[in-house]
């Protein structure tokens, strides 16, 4: 599904991500980890665009993205993003910010658009907070509406970047709970997270990410129990503590 | 009440208010150090020489064509002498009092020469420059209704934006009073590119204005003038009146020394008229230096000649 | 699995993304529409600039005294220079230069004190400059005192008067605004509704009817014993309608400062005065100086319309001179020198509250 | 209980030292001197007025002004009254002003968003245009564009021309002025009718829209019905419109429309000058919204376009709505400028002219002064009414 | 030293304040505690008047609360107050904070007034901090000073609505140490706070308050052993939970 071959990347000066490798298959469920400042941020939003890589090739969904607009658009339909801030759409209310998308991109009509919205907002257990607007919503609730709002559109891929890390204790565990429930269904998931209780039991593979290269990358038993390398160790001390 | 009495008033403050135009060259222009000259100018020196005994005391307040009488109603200035045109209205329902007339004007056109026109009444469907708020504008409208001709106005507010509306070709036509024309003329970049039409559609005597109700500044404001005048029939000029002082002509006697009661009653020290001669010179000095010969406007005499050389200058007797 | 535990080197970007290539690409060439438009405003600049340095640089004449001067074929900034003096300090005498200039000279050591931000002791300069040099720079600029001769306001012109005005305003108006503030938050109904009626008339109103007013009707509203100078008139005009202005202003300031700041003022004892003149207002102001600076910018370049009621700023007397008989011709040079000088101390000013108010937006979120 | 429940507590106070008393008491005083000064103005007018010999009230608007306007929205010439005049310069202010807040709020925006253009040169010319303008006197750009421009067109008979029909030159902007002739009324109904039909089409996309997700062009559609349907109507019902066709007689045009060069200036100034500010307080509105509302968007595949339509202007509106009031409050105001270059508005013909001729300071200065207040209040009002329904649709 | 009798305060038709009863003797230390919205902070807040309230009497030192404004002016100056937000004015140094009010209230001569907040100042142990902006200091040495200035006032009653609650868990013992020896000293305190470690150690009474009444009053040990009213052992049992 998403390739990422010997990809590089600068911010001016500064190489964030150095040749970073990648292989996620259909169905695959990777979380990505690491130290903050280490690129997994940049290297997720490189995945659909948001940011230019200068080097490689990254591949989605069997395209490889180029500067071509059709192409960035095609891709990003196929590709859902949830943000650790939500970024729902304040004046729309929350059936509207399911709805956009699908009318305006995918050319929908609106009541099938609508059919689907509710749909996907039952399945993240909040369908009777449809017509409210998000600044109504606590925060698990407007992540919940971020995911519905993405899984709209279809997409093959979803990504994650730190979904959780901007919500309080009680609302973190109903977002994890949808995203479980969601890689139970079989979507191909890329998460960065740092919720290593998720990693345990959701994910195929751990990536581990430092000064802006791959270091590790293993199945999330091995790779919590018999980390290889000094860094990942010393990581997963420090988070692993509390 | 009692309205303050001016006189007391200009000398307890020691100078003069004296309301002129925001520029027009040859009545009223701040040079390039920032001093008053013109014809206008030399009215309120000569009513501060015969008041105050110095010329030199006037603090002149230069208005707009709209401020001017708000001005003068409201006390703000003392005189105005400002090419105002003496009026039925403005003498009556303005409270205002005019002192006499220190320019005989008429309004007249100036056109571009290669428009080729040679006549006002050719003026048909014309674009007219005019300034805001003057007679010029009344008289204007009643020309070109008279003559059944049709017209646009493009009104400015000053004198000097006129110009440059005309100049930049804004209109065809430039009216406004002959003397203005003519300052307004050498305000061109090509002066020789534009010609004054001959029609005079109306009179404009132009002269100083004060307020109603205070006889004894109206008095001395009109004898200021007329002492300029009368100077200029006597010969008297501010380089030859020191000399003709000691002559035994009893009309120059009485006119540098007026004796008797005269100069009391009209409040005024008993040489004031030749301190008006002395430092400001006569009517005749007063022309030639700001519009006539010796200045750049270079205007002809014309009907402001005095009356003994055919013109309409003619001051009553100083008796 | 994967394990790389060597640590990869920081590589230079590829050379097409850095450089001026890389910049060019990155920032004038994206996409096709932006080359297009790339393009066409490059074209645009090329064919108006060039030819405007050319006319105000290249072929410019600078020094003479007299038009003759200018043979160059550009402008002709002669006239510029020949009058300079004119339109800096008006019709004041030659001699007395000196006078205006300490003035000016104080006036920006205060405002530089003022600016810098290390400045020691910045209340005092600040209430030296509102209280005391008011007074010396009335002295020095009037005359009157101390031996020093009178020069009468209508003499007063050009660059000189612009500032006078300008400033006279803004700081005149600062406790006219601060009180109207105050009575508009006030909780009692006749003095609120004065205050807003007060302000919304004054900001209602064009000021040019204002400085109509104040130039020709005022004197029918007093009485006819007293008259005050012109000048003082169209000041009293403007500091009315800026005062009005500055009241919104300083309701700003005073709705940013938290609750809390009342409350523990009155818990302390101190009264309504006292906790205004010791506790919210000092804060209140330093909030409050970027919509100062935006006002008197805006006030700056108002002053222009005094040439409506015959009174001379610079740019009335850049007019003056361009009616002279001997300067005849010259109207772009004139208004391009008065855009520039208002331009520049305009843009200085806007720089320096947009820093300001970049630095107070830091400073609270920190 | 509520009923009694005001100050029970208050027990006896002195009376100086009761708030409520003290605060009475500084009012009543507050009141009076606001009184007393208004009362010692009003007898000051009178006894100057009186001792000046000035006579006042409103007959004058009774009088022959006597004097030409140059434009006029209404009927009159010079034996119209000076009441005329008054409802002259309203109208041509009125005039200058809406049209100075239409253009100058389509240019605000777009400089305002090209001042965010990904363009770098497209960003620094806008910035460059903002600080430009917005730091030079307004005065002194009408000036420019009056007194510099004006200069370098040409004449009436070296007119610039479009198809024989429309003309430029220095005395304004000529173009052909519709005459509406016999069974002119059915292409006045086919308009009425044009609306309707938009207002059903728009309802029509709509449902399409929901049945089957097409978009429908309705913008294009309604612009297209808007003009194409009297058009044909029009043609059809033969209608004689006869174009009235500015013609060069002696020495100007005469016929047809006429945009006279004080208005062109005074707009093209005013819509400078104001977009400037526009385009800042644009940029700041969208610049307040986070970038991840961008992003989202762009996330979910939606077009940059779309995203500024659809998410950011919306979101933005609500920030830029009360400074934009302010600025179209300054507009109008400004417009009163006209005087220095002889534009006929308000103040130039009626505080101006007017005035002068009759020298009714008073009288013609307040009336000009309520018509600015009135003006700045309706504006106010109408913003703040569609601030709130703005702000309504967001919560 | 302070005293209310049947005090009923209403914000618009809301009955906040409903017959509060309360005695408070020289010297002695009462703790108010009791559910969010319960009408404590108001209470404590129309003691010293920045509450009006409507019905019934407030007599503090002496001298009952009227609308005279000698009389509000006489009693703030005895009634310090510490607030939950510090209040801190942030333009004047610590120092000044302190000197303030002795110097424009109490009329002391500056030199006297700062050598009285120094002592203050050391009591609550930042001496060092004297010549410091507020902005620089912790949020405890913000409460520190904020104590001290009120002390700098000598009053006779010391008001506080609850100063640590807004304090990280290492700064709350700071003040509470503060509040404690304060107490030692014979200070008259009325304190809101949800600290029941210092209600123990200090309080001579505890009251609890609930939907505006006082609905219970009581000794520290009697009112946490042997709470009698059901509320109080509802809140109780939430409350020492954690
Ligand atoms: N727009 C940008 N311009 C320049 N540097 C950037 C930019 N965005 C990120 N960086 C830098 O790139 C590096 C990687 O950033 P990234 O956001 O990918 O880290 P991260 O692993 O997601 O960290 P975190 O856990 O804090 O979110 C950081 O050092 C960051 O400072
Ligand atoms: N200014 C006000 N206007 C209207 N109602 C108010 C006002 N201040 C407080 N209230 C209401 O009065 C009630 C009591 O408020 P108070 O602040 O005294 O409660 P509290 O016991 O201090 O609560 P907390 O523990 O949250 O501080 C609350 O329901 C509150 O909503
Ligand atoms: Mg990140
Ligand atoms: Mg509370």
């Amino acid at each position: 599904m998403v390739e990422m071959r010997n990809v590089n990347k600068w911010y001016g000066e500064f190489h964030v991500l150095k040749d970073i490798n990648m292989k996620v298959n259909k169905g695959e469920r990777i979380v990505i980890c690491g130290p903050s400042g280490s690129g997994k941020s940049t290297t997720i939003r490189c995945i659909n665009r948001l940011e230019e890589h200068q080097q490689g090739e990254i591949i989605v969904a069997g395209t490889p993205l180029t500067n071509d607009v059709k192409n960035i658009e095609s891709i990003r339909r196929e590709v859902g993003m949830v943000f650790q801030h939500f970024n729902l759409f304040p004046h729309l209310t929350v059936l509207e910010n399911c709805c956009l998308a699908p009318i305006w991109v995918r050319k929908k009509p609106r009541k099938e658009a609508m059919a689907v919205a509710m749909h996907y907002l039952e399945r993240v257990k909040i369908p009777d907070q449809a017509n409210k607007y998000p600044g109504q919503l606590s925060g698990g609730q407007q992540q919940r509406v971020a995911i519905a709002r993405s899984l709209c559109m279809n997409p093959e891929v979803m990504l994650f970047d730190e979904p959780t890390s901007a919500l309080d204790p009680e609302m973190i565990k109903e977002v994890l709970d949808t995203m479980i429930e969601l890689a139970e269904d079989g979507m191909t998931m890329l998460c960065v997270t740092h919720e290593m209780g998720f990693a345990k039991t959701v994910a195929n593979r751990v990536i581990f990410m430092d000064g802006g290269q791959v270091v590790e990358e293993n199945e999330p038993n091995e790779f919590f129990n018999n980390p290889q390398s000094e860094r990942t160790q010393l990581f997963l001390s420090q988070i692993l503590q509390h | 009440s009692i309205s303050a009495d001016t006189l007391s008033t200009v000398k307890k403050k020691g100078y003069l208010n004296c309301g002129v135009s925001t520029g027009l060259p040859g009545f009223s222009n701040p040079d390039d150090k920032g001093k008053w000259q013109g014809l206008d100018v030399d009215v309120c020196r000569a009513v501060a020489a015969a008041a105050l005994g110095d010329e030199k005391k006037v603090k002149y307040i230069p208005l707009t064509a709209k401020e001017r009488f708000t001005a003068l109603q409201s006390g703000e200035i003392d005189i105005l002498s400002r090419n105002t045109t003496w009026t039925l209205t403005r003498d009556v329902s303005l409270g205002l009092n005019f002192a006499g007339v220190n320019y005989y004007d008429g309004q007249g056109f100036m056109v571009s020469k290669s428009l080729g026109v040679k006549s006002a009444k050719e003026l048909d469907g014309a674009a007219v420059c005019i300034q805001s708020g003057t007679t010029t504008e009344l008289n204007l409208a009643d020309y070109f209704r008279q003559h059944g001709m049709k017209y646009t106005p493009v009104v400015f507010d000053t004198s000097d934006q006129t110009v440059k509306g005309f100049e930049a070709g804004r209109c065809d036509v430039l009216t406004s009073d002959q003397s203005q024309l003519y300052a307004l003329k050498i305000k061109l970049s090509k002066p020789n590119n534009a010609m004054v039409l001959p029609e005079i559609i109306s009179k404009e005597p132009l002269g100083p204005v004060v307020k109603q109700g205070d006889d004894k500044w109206f008095n001395i404001v009109k004898w200021s003038l007329f002492a300029m005048i009368n100077a200029e029939e006597l010969s008297l000029a501010s380089d030859n009146i020191d000399a003709k002082k000691k002559a035994k002509n009893p009309e120059v006697k009485r006119f540098v020394q007026s004796d008797g009661p005269i100069a009391k009653q009209l409040g005024l020290n008993q040489d004031w008229a030749y301190q008006v001669v002395k430092q400001v010179g006569n009517y005749g000095e007063s022309f030639d230096r700001n519009v006539g010969k010796n200045s750049p406007l270079n205007i002809d005499r014309g009907v402001n000649s005095l009356w003994s050389k055919g013109g309409f200058m003619y001051a009553p007797p100083m008796r | 699995m994967i394990h790389n535990d060597n640590k990869l080197p920081d590589l230079p970007p590829p050379k097409n993304t850095t450089g001026i290539i890389g910049w060019a690409k990155e920032n004038l060439f994206s996409s096709p529409l932006n080359s297009i438009l790339t393009i066409i405003a490059g074209y645009l600049l090329y064919i108006s600039l060039v030819p405007a340095i050319e006319w105000a640089f290249v072929k410019a004449d600078w020094l003479g005294d007299s038009r003759e001067a200018c043979t160059s074929g550009g402008a002709c900034w002669v006239f510029i220079t020949a009058r300079l003096n004119q339109f800096i300090y008006g019709f004041y005498p030659e001699e007395l230069y000196w006078r205006v200039n300490i003035v000016f000279a104080m006036f920006s050591v205060l405002v530089a004190a003022l600016v810098i931000e290390r400045t020691p002791y910045k209340g005092w300069i600040a209430s030296f400059a509102l209280i005391v040099f008011p007074v010396i720079a009335f002295f020095l600029l009037y005359g009157g005192g101390f031996d020093l001769k009178i020069v009468e306001t209508h003499k007063w012109g050009g660059l000189m008067l612009t500032l006078v005005l300008a400033v006279v305003g803004i700081v005149a108006a600062l406790p006219f605004g601060i009180l109207l503030a105050l009575g508009r938050r006030s909780d009692m109904p006749v003095v609120k509704s004065f205050c807003v009626i007060f302000i919304e008339i004054w900001r209602g109103v064009p000021l040019i009817t204002v400085l109509f007013m104040a130039s020709v009707m005022l004197p029918l509203f007093i009485p006819e014993e007293v008259s005050f100078d012109k000048l003082l008139r169209a000041l009293v005009g403007i500091v009315m309608f800026q005062s009005a202005y500055m009241a919104e202003v300083v309701r700003g300031g005073l709705q940013a400062i938290p609750k809390g700041q009342y409350e523990a003022a009155k818990a302390l004892g101190l009264n309504y005065w006292k906790s205004m003149g010791l506790i919210i207002l000092p804060q209140a102001l330093k909030m409050m100086i970027p919509g100062i600076v935006n006002t008197f910018i805006a006030l700056f370049k108002d002053t222009s319309l005094v040439l409506i009621i015959g009174l001379f700023d610079l740019l009335a007397i850049v007019q003056a001179g361009l009616s002279d008989p001997k300067w005849l011709g010259y109207s772009v040079e004139g208004y391009v020198f008065v855009a520039f000088v208002f331009w520049v101390f305009c843009f200085g000013m806007s720089q320096y509250s947009q820093a300001l108010e970049r630095k107070l937006d830091t400073g609270h979120k920190s | 209980m509520p009923e009694n429940k005001h100050n029970l507590a208050t027990g006896n106070v002195s009376f100086w030292n009761d708030p409520a008393k003290r605060s009475l008491v500084f009012q009543a005083i507050l009141f009076l001197a606001v009184f007393a000064v208004g009362y010692i103005i009003y007898q000051n007018t009178q006894h100057n007025l009186e001792s000046r010999g000035i006579t006042t009230g409103f007959e004058f608007l009774d009088a022959e002004a006597g004097f030409g306007i140059i434009q006029s929205l209404i009927p009159y010439d010079e034996t119209h009254s000076y009441g005329r005049t008054f409802v002259v310069g309203l109208l041509n202010t009125i005039l200058v002003a809406a049209l100075g807040i239409f253009f100058a709020t389509i240019l605000g925006f777009l400089i305002g968003v090209a001042r965010l253009s990904h363009n770098w040169l497209i960003a620094r010319i806008a910035a460059v245009y903002i600080e430009i303008f917005r730091n030079i006197p307004l005065l002194l750009q009408i000036f420019f564009w009056y007194f510099a421009v004006l200069r370098l067109l040409p004449g009436p008979r070296q007119s610039l021309e479009l198809a024989n029909v429309a003309f430029l030159n220095v005395r304004g902007v000529y173009l052909p002025s519709p005459v509406l002739g016999e069974g002119f009324s059915w292409v006045l109904a086919a308009l009425v009718l044009a609306l309707i039909v938009i207002f059903f089409i728009k309802r029509w996309a709509r449902r399409r829209q929901s049945e089957t997700g097409d978009q429908f062009p309705v913008f294009w559609a309604s612009l297209g019905v808007l003009i194409g349907l009297p058009f044909i109507v029009f043609l059809l019902s033969g209608a004689s419109l006869q174009w009235e066709i500015p013609e060069l007689k002696g020495f100007n045009f005469r016929g047809g429309l006429t945009i006279i060069p004080e208005l062109s200036a005074l707009l093209i100034a005013l819509t400078i000058y104001t977009a400037a500010f526009i385009a800042e307080i644009v940029r700041s509105g969208i610049e307040s919204i986070s970038k991840g509302q961008t992003e989202a968007a762009r996330a979910l595949g939606v077009s940059p376009g779309k995203t500024l339509q659809l998410v950011i202007i919306p979101q933005a509106m609500r920030v830029i709505i009360p400074p934009l009031t302010s600025q179209y409050l300054n507009l109008i105001k400004n417009s009163s400028l006209a005087t220095a270059i002889g534009y006929p508005d308000l103040v130039s013909v009626f505080a101006g002219t007017t005035l002068n001729q009759t020298g009714q300071a008073i009288e013609v200065i307040s009336m000009t002064m309520a018509v600015y207040l009135t003006l700045s209040l309706l504006v106010s009002l109408f913003m703040n009414w569609y601030n709130k329904r703005m702000a309504l649709v967001e919560r």
